[in-house]
């Protein structure tokens, strides 16, 4: 049982680890600032939540266990509010958003 | 396997410097630097298990406080038309 | 009894006991100190208008519980989808921006529907006007999808009925921010 | 009865209270005229106080207020100082007389400021005569310079303001940049500035020093005119004619010289200054300085402005003769200082007189003036005779000390420069006297004029009959001043 | 090696003029501000840097440690933060009211406004 | 949300005059009993904060307090008048704060201490700049904060060098460890910051640029303040960490401490000066000529000798008399009128005659006439230049005085005169007028009356030169 949890823990910290260096290289990749946004989401939303998990099996259930989970809930509620916030920010700010879909949309404001 | 995991977390950071040192927006250097905070976040948690005192994780949870609210603040700073002239509109 | 006084004790625990989980010592000094630091951000909350008769944000985190774990999946399968885009060599993506038109009829509920669309890999919410949502998304192919409605629906439904917490009809939802 | 220490103690003190009353009085001419005579007659009566007391070896020696130990303010008493203190306040209550007849005539402006400032000046003449250190010295010359700037000032007009303006600049530059750093100087070598029989120098400077210290007093001492800052004097013309009275005779180039003197036999010392060789070049310079200042005077029009120059020589008489270091000389000096005064403030009252009566400035309209200001014109002549020397005038006392000394020395350089200097004087002198008298009228006048003013012609006449009869009894004077040749102890 | 037996050091002397450079090349005010920031945080890493012990522990007492790192250079840091901090406070509160006197933030705009009457 | 009007005022005051009390009676035990000394919260040093006074901040402590205590009452109109009533609760909790700062810097024996002391001192001033009517008061206030900080930040890292090498922040025990280290390069760097940084807060020429401004827009009562006490406390810190800290011995044999000091202070004095004789404005006239008033103090200090030391010491204190009583008068002239320009001094001889009088009385001592206070600091700086031979030196401190006289004479030239556009009387308020005649009444009594200052100074300057706290 121990085996499978550190397994699990390692597995976690490990996926984490690569979704991280992924944005990382998205980062400098792609192409303009909305397209890197995606790449940020994905350690937000991916690394940080997998290496914190995994040390959260690391461990066992102390207050530390809290903690990260605390940790978790936090990032989950900040990093989409900074990510809005820093879209809208841009936008406003007046960098090029990529083009347009034909949906149903009306002229803004 | 923590060390792979700071070392992971640190490429991260490297890249995320690197896009904050190559721009072009000002609003691309904000997102680099804001997921360099977050892996900071990140980096501080593991180091607290790599040496053994977890005591260290509430600096992570300040950390993580500082890093959103700095973020908010330097945002509100650029849509507010701190990087431009005067007279912008603000809403 | 008042609805507003309840909401106020419920931060008020909700507080105190983020306090002792992270303090995790219960001298009483500590203890003390961290019921002082309860009242104080009490105080400043309800004087800035945050806690008021109408709605509690907590209650939402319940609301949602069913939401979540569908949510994980989706931002599961998403980060592979955009991690599969960054690493290839070509890098096929297309950003595009499109409107979206929600459902919800609660704040929270946009708010909800908003944060799940920026949270999950490939795309993010530009802006939020009344109910119409301005979204950016990495690749064309996640727009047909999330014009499709399936997270609207799912957060709708996980919203329930109207409470009192409904959103003035056009009214803006305010930002997440 | 006073006692000779209150006096000494109130001697500042009178015009002060006198200036503050003349304010307060500023709103009712008469009362304020009335104030100043009263000042200046109760000024002189302390003074002559004092003097009693010194004739009566009252030596009196007071100490006002000590900052730090061996710097302090204090006044004394001897022989220069009550000359000096007598002559300033004596000729005050006769330039307070030709005032009043000045300024009601010319119907000036800020009278109020004028009768204060003037007595200002006279308590830092009182401060500056009766000091007894070069500190206290010091303080008053410049009360003295900042006091007179109003005065000379007095038109407001431009060229007034910038006349005032080298007035001061000069004479406060002089003395902050000179006079202050040779105090300074004698303090850190001598460890007191108190002004001591026989100096306080002999054997704590070697002589070249000496000199160097000696040349900063005398230039530093801006208002002895020594060239090359004699410049103040001929800028300050700009000033009202009672004005100039106070520069020239009263108390400001009084109190330069005075200083000089002062310095040279208290400070320094004659026995000492007799062996330093080097001391020669300033004798130079001073007899470069009668010399010049004469040529100038001959080529001035302007009568005031040839009256500057005039002064400007005559007072390096009276440096020079202090340089002398021969007894006799250090008392032609002190005379000097009388007879110069008596001399120069008749002909400024003169001068004075012929602008209120007939507004003209210059030399060559004074043609045939003489008949119509008779007694100006007479008293002009008196004046202007004491300067060349000529019996039975003051300035004939004062030269004979002077060359007396010279032979005492052997010092043929200064009786070349006397006798040279009388000649540009009589030349200078001699043709505006015969012009005023024997020529015929050549400009005519404005309007029809006689005498000025009463007051005015009363003061000129008693300053003019001082220049005689100073010739006749200067005895008492002489005989005082041998007091300054008192060795130490 | 004595650059990487100070390493510190030399990290914070980098910083430092980092920090020094941005506040002396930026004219636009909340640059100078973080300049400043950045200047006294190269001090702060200096200063806690020097605390630390071979082989010492986070000075927070716990079971099982014996070497722990100096807390005094922690303790006096954190007051030169709080210091820090509440001087950025105000440097920014007083860009802001700069901003509303003059409609900018840019020092060389301010001294051209300043120029107008 | 507080009250403003007069309540904060009285406050202040009341506060400002118990703190003269205190420095009273601390001062007159310090010359009975010697040393006095507090540990605070119980805590020995080096771990704990140590408070010390010994003569030489007995003095500092009496000058801050003094000068508070007569400067708060003046500051009731004259703060009425320049900043909006609303705000007026923040100057007198800024004001306050400032002293509290002002006075722990005094009195604490703890190195980082006067960090923290110096830093709350200056925040307080940045506040109270930034208060000023002209919105120029802000950049003055921003450049000051940018120039501050940085000075702060300079002398944290001495004492952080100085904390690396001997493992304590307590002064007299670092004076005592210092030795056994003076050869290391850290230590000599640790000096070199801080005398930078401490140089900067005491805006030692060329680090002055940020004084003008902030004198000149800050409220008056607040340059009043600031130009008596503020540059004299950072004064006082450069004293101590040169003699006390340090040692004469390092200070003046292993560093070139007087050729970084001397000629700075040198072109400082001369050069402000002359610059100050071309400014239209007087408050910053005024704020040049402080800056050249520091090059006086630290030449003092840079002599290297205890009657150097006297010199500055005096000089330390009579500056704060003369200076607070001309920005005070400037302050009368602004409450009437609003500005200090040239201009508006025309006929002010008649319109204001307390006022400019007093102006007068001040420039006097800032001259140097003797009588005055000014006199007696200049004549042991001239002393002290002339035991060491320096008579350049002694050149340089008359040329100072002549351009002095130049600056204020231009002053009085134009208010007596010159003509104003009126002639009524508009003389000061008497609770500005009273303060104002009493700072100039004790430049002119402590320039009789030397006994006090002069013998302060000396004892102090003895204590400090020899080493020991
Ligand atoms: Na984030
Ligand atoms: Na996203």
């Amino acid at each position: 049982m121990a085996l499978a949890v550190d397994l699990l823990s390692w597995a976690l910290i490990l996926i984490g680890g690569a979704f991280g260096i992924i944005g990382g290289i998205g980062l400098l990749r792609l192409p303009d600032f909305f397209s890197r946004i995606h790449a940020a989401s994905l350690t937000d939303s991916m690394c940080a939540p997998c290496i914190i998990a995994g040390l959260m099996l690391q461990s066992g259930f102390t207050l530390v266990t809290v903690k990260l989970g605390f940790l978790i809930v936090f990032l989950f509620l900040t990093s989409p509010t900074a990510s809005h916030a820093l879209a809208k920010a841009a936008l406003r700010g007046g960098v090029e958003s990529g083009q347009r879909h034909p949906g149903p949309q009306e002229e803004r404001r | 396997m923590i060390a792979a995991a700071i070392l992971s977390i640190m490429v991260t950071m490297a890249l995320a410097v690197i896009r904050a040192l190559l721009g072009k927006t000002v609003y691309d250097r904000i997102l680099a630097v804001n997921v360099f905070g977050t892996k900071t976040v990140l980096l501080i948690a593991a180091l607290a298990f790599l040496t053994g005192r977890p005591d260290v994780l509430d600096i992570a949870l300040a950390y993580a406080l500082i890093n959103f609210i700095g973020m908010i603040a330097v945002l509100r700073y650029f849509e507010y038309g701190g990087a431009e002239p005067a007279g912008r509109e603000s809403d | 009894m008042n609805k507003r006084i309840l909401n106020l004790l419920l931060m008020g625990l909700m507080l105190a006991a983020v306090w002792l989980l992270l303090s995790g010592l219960f001298k009483p000094l500590l203890v003390g100190l961290g019921m002082a630091a309860t009242l104080l951000t009490l105080w400043l909350a309800s004087r800035m208008g945050i806690i008021d008769a109408a709605t509690h944000p907590v209650w939402a985190v319940f609301r949602f519980v069913s939401f979540w774990p569908w949510l994980t999946v989706e931002i599961i399968k998403s980060s592979i989808d955009v991690a599969r885009r960054v690493l290839s060599p070509s890098m096929p993506i297309s950003p595009t921006v499109f409107e979206l038109r929600s459902t919800q009829k609660t704040v929270v509920g946009r708010v909800v529907l908003a944060n799940s669309i920026t949270l999950t890999p490939g795309t993010v919410t530009l802006d939020v006007d009344g109910d119409r949502l301005t979204v950016h998304a990495l690749a064309s192919e996640s727009v047909e999808y999330a014009l499709s409605g399936e997270m609207d629906r799912r957060v709708s439904r996980a919203e329930g009925p109207p409470a009192d917490g409904a959103a003035p009809p056009g009214g803006r939802a305010g930002d997440a921010a | 009865m006073l006692s000779a220490s209150t006096a000494l103690e109130i001697a500042v003190l009178v015009p002060l209270i006198g200036a503050l009353l003349i304010v307060l009085a500023g709103r009712w001419p008469n009362l304020r005229e009335t104030v100043t005579l009263v000042t200046a007659v109760a000024l002189f009566g302390v003074v002559m106080r004092i003097l009693w007391g010194l004739t009566h070896e009252e030596v009196v020696e007071i100490t006002l207020i000590e900052m730090l130990p061996g710097l302090s303010i204090a006044f004394h008493t001897e022989p220069l100082s009550i000359l000096f203190a007598a002559v300033a306040s004596g000729l005050w209550v006769v330039t307070s007389v030709y005032s009043i007849g000045y300024m009601r005539g010319n119907n000036e402006q800020h009278q109020t400021r004028f009768y204060a400032c003037f007595a200002i000046a006279l308590s830092a003449a009182m401060g500056v005569a009766f000091s007894a250190n070069l500190l206290t010295l010091f303080v008053f010359y410049e009360v003295l310079t900042l006091s007179t700037y109003p005065l000379v000032a007095h038109k407001g007009d431009e060229a007034a303001k910038r006349g005032a303006r080298t007035y001061l600049g000069i004479l406060l530059a002089t003395s902050i940049g000179l006079l202050l750093p040779a105090i300074i100087w004698t303090w850190s070598v001598a460890g007191t500035l108190d002004f001591t029989p026989g100096g306080v120098l002999e054997g704590r400077i070697t002589g070249g020093l000496a000199t160097v210290l000696l040349l900063m007093f005398v230039l530093g001492t801006g208002k002895a005119a020594v060239m090359p800052v004699h410049r103040w004097l001929p800028a300050a013309m700009v000033a009202p004619t009672p004005v100039s009275a106070l520069l020239h005779a009263v108390a400001v180039v009084k109190a330069g010289v005075f200083a000089i003197t002062k310095i040279v036999i208290y400070i320094f010392g004659l026995d000492f200054l007799v062996d330093v060789p080097e001391e020669r070049l300033l004798v130079y310079l001073v007899g470069f300085t009668i010399i010049v200042a004469s040529i100038v005077a001959l080529r001035q029009n302007n009568l005031k402005r040839m009256l500057a120059y005039s002064t400007v020589s005559q007072l390096s008489y009276i440096v020079l003769a202090a340089l002398v270091l021969a007894p006799l000389s250090e008392i032609g000096a002190a005379v000097h200082i009388v007879a110069h005064a008596f001399g120069k403030i008749t002909l400024f009252f003169a001068a004075g007189a012929i602008y209120v009566a007939s507004k003209k400035t210059e030399i060559t309209q004074l043609s045939g003036i003489g008949r119509r200001m008779p007694w100006t014109m007479t008293a002009f002549a008196i004046g202007g005779l004491s300067m060349v020397g000529v019996p039975p005038t003051a300035g004939f006392v004062s030269k004979w000390y002077m060359i007396a000394g010279a032979f005492q020395n052997d010092n043929y350089f200064v009786l070349a420069v006397l006798i040279i200097a009388t000649a540009l004087n009589a030349a200078y002198f001699l043709p505006i006297i015969f012009r005023a008298f024997f020529d015929t009228e050549n400009v005519p006048p404005k309007k029809e004029h006689g005498e000025a003013p009463w007051p005015m012609v009363a003061a000129l006449t008693t300053t003019a009959a001082l220049v005689l009869l100073f010739f006749l009894y200067n005895g008492p004077v002489v005989t005082l001043e041998y007091g300054i040749l008192k060795g130490p102890g | 090696m004595s650059f990487f037996a100070h390493y510190n050091y030399h990290l914070a002397i980098i910083l430092a003029m980092i920090g020094f450079y941005t506040m002396i090349s930026r004219t636009n005010m909340v640059k100078k501000v973080a300049g400043l920031n950045i200047f006294q945080v190269s001090v702060f890493i200096l200063f806690i840097s020097m605390g630390v012990l071979d082989g010492g522990t986070v000075p927070i007492l716990a079971e099982g440690y014996e070497r722990y790192s100096n807390p005094l250079p922690h303790v006096l840091i954190l007051t030169a933060i709080v210091v820090g901090v509440a001087t950025t406070a105000v440097a920014l509160a007083l860009v802001v009211r700069i901003r509303e006197a003059f409609g900018t933030v840019e020092e060389d705009q301010v001294q051209a406004k300043d120029d107008e009457p | 949300m507080l009250p403003a009007g007069r309540l904060p005022w009285l406050w202040a005051t009341a506060v400002s005059w118990f703190m003269l009390a205190a420095a009273i009676s601390l001062a007159a035990q310090v010359l009975d009993v010697g040393v006095l000394s507090y540990e605070m919260g119980g805590w020995a040093p080096p771990i704990g904060i140590e408070y010390r006074l010994d003569p030489a901040n007995a003095l500092l402590a009496l000058l801050i307090a003094a000068l508070a205590a007569v400067v708060l009452p003046f500051a009731g109109r004259s703060i009425a008048s320049e900043v909006p009533e609303e705000k007026s609760p923040y100057v007198y909790a800024a004001l306050l704060l400032f002293l509290a700062g002002q006075m722990g810097i005094a009195v604490t024996g703890d190195a980082f201490n006067v960090f923290v002391f110096l830093e709350i001192s200056s925040l307080a001033t940045y506040t109270l700049i930034a208060l000023g009517r002209n919105r120029r008061a802000l950049t003055a206030s921003f450049s000051y904060l940018i120039m501050g900080t940085v000075g702060a930040t300079f002398f944290l890292i001495g004492v952080g060098l100085l904390y690396a090498m001997t493992g304590t922040l307590n002064m007299a025990d670092l004076a005592a460890r210092i030795p056994d280290v003076a050869a290391t390069r850290t230590v000599h760097t640790a000096y070199a910051f801080i005398v930078i940084g401490v140089c900067l807060k005491l805006a030692l020429f060329p680090l002055h640029l940020w004084l003008p401004n902030a004198y000149t827009y800050a409220p008056s009562a607040v340059t009043a303040l600031m130009a008596a006490t503020a540059t004299k406390v950072a004064i006082y810190v450069l004293i101590r960490f040169i003699y006390t800290v340090f040692g004469p011995t390092f200070s003046f044999g292993d560093m070139p401490t007087v050729y970084l000091l001397v000629p700075l202070a040198v072109v400082g004095l001369l050069s402000t000066s002359v610059v100050a004789i071309g400014q239209d404005k007087i408050k910053r006239m005024l704020a040049y000529s402080s800056v050249a008033q520091i090059g006086y103090m630290v030449l003092g200090i840079g002599m290297a000798t205890t009657a150097g030391l006297t010199a500055a010491l005096l000089h330390v204190f009579n500056h704060a008399l003369m200076k607070g009583a001309l920005f005070m008068a400037l302050g009368c002239i602004a409450i009437r009128f609003g500005t200090s320009q040239l201009d508006a001094f025309r006929g002010l001889g008649r319109r204001m005659p307390f006022t400019m009088a007093a102006f007068v009385a001040g420039g006097l001592s800032l001259v140097g006439v003797p009588l005055t206070v000014g006199f007696i600091s200049k004549w042991y700086l001239v002393l002290a230049a002339i035991e060491l031979g320096w008579w350049p030196i002694v050149a340089v401190i008359i040329v100072g005085s002549l351009l002095a006289v130049i600056y204020i004479w231009r002053v009085v030239e134009v208010a007596y005169f010159q003509q104003g556009e009126s002639t009524e009387r508009c003389e000061a308020p008497l609770s500005l007028l009273v303060p104002t005649w009493i700072l100039i009444g004790a430049n002119f009594w402590f320039g009789v009356d030397t006994r006090v200052t002069v013998g302060l100074a000396e004892r102090a300057a003895q204590l400090l030169a020899g080493g020991g706290p």
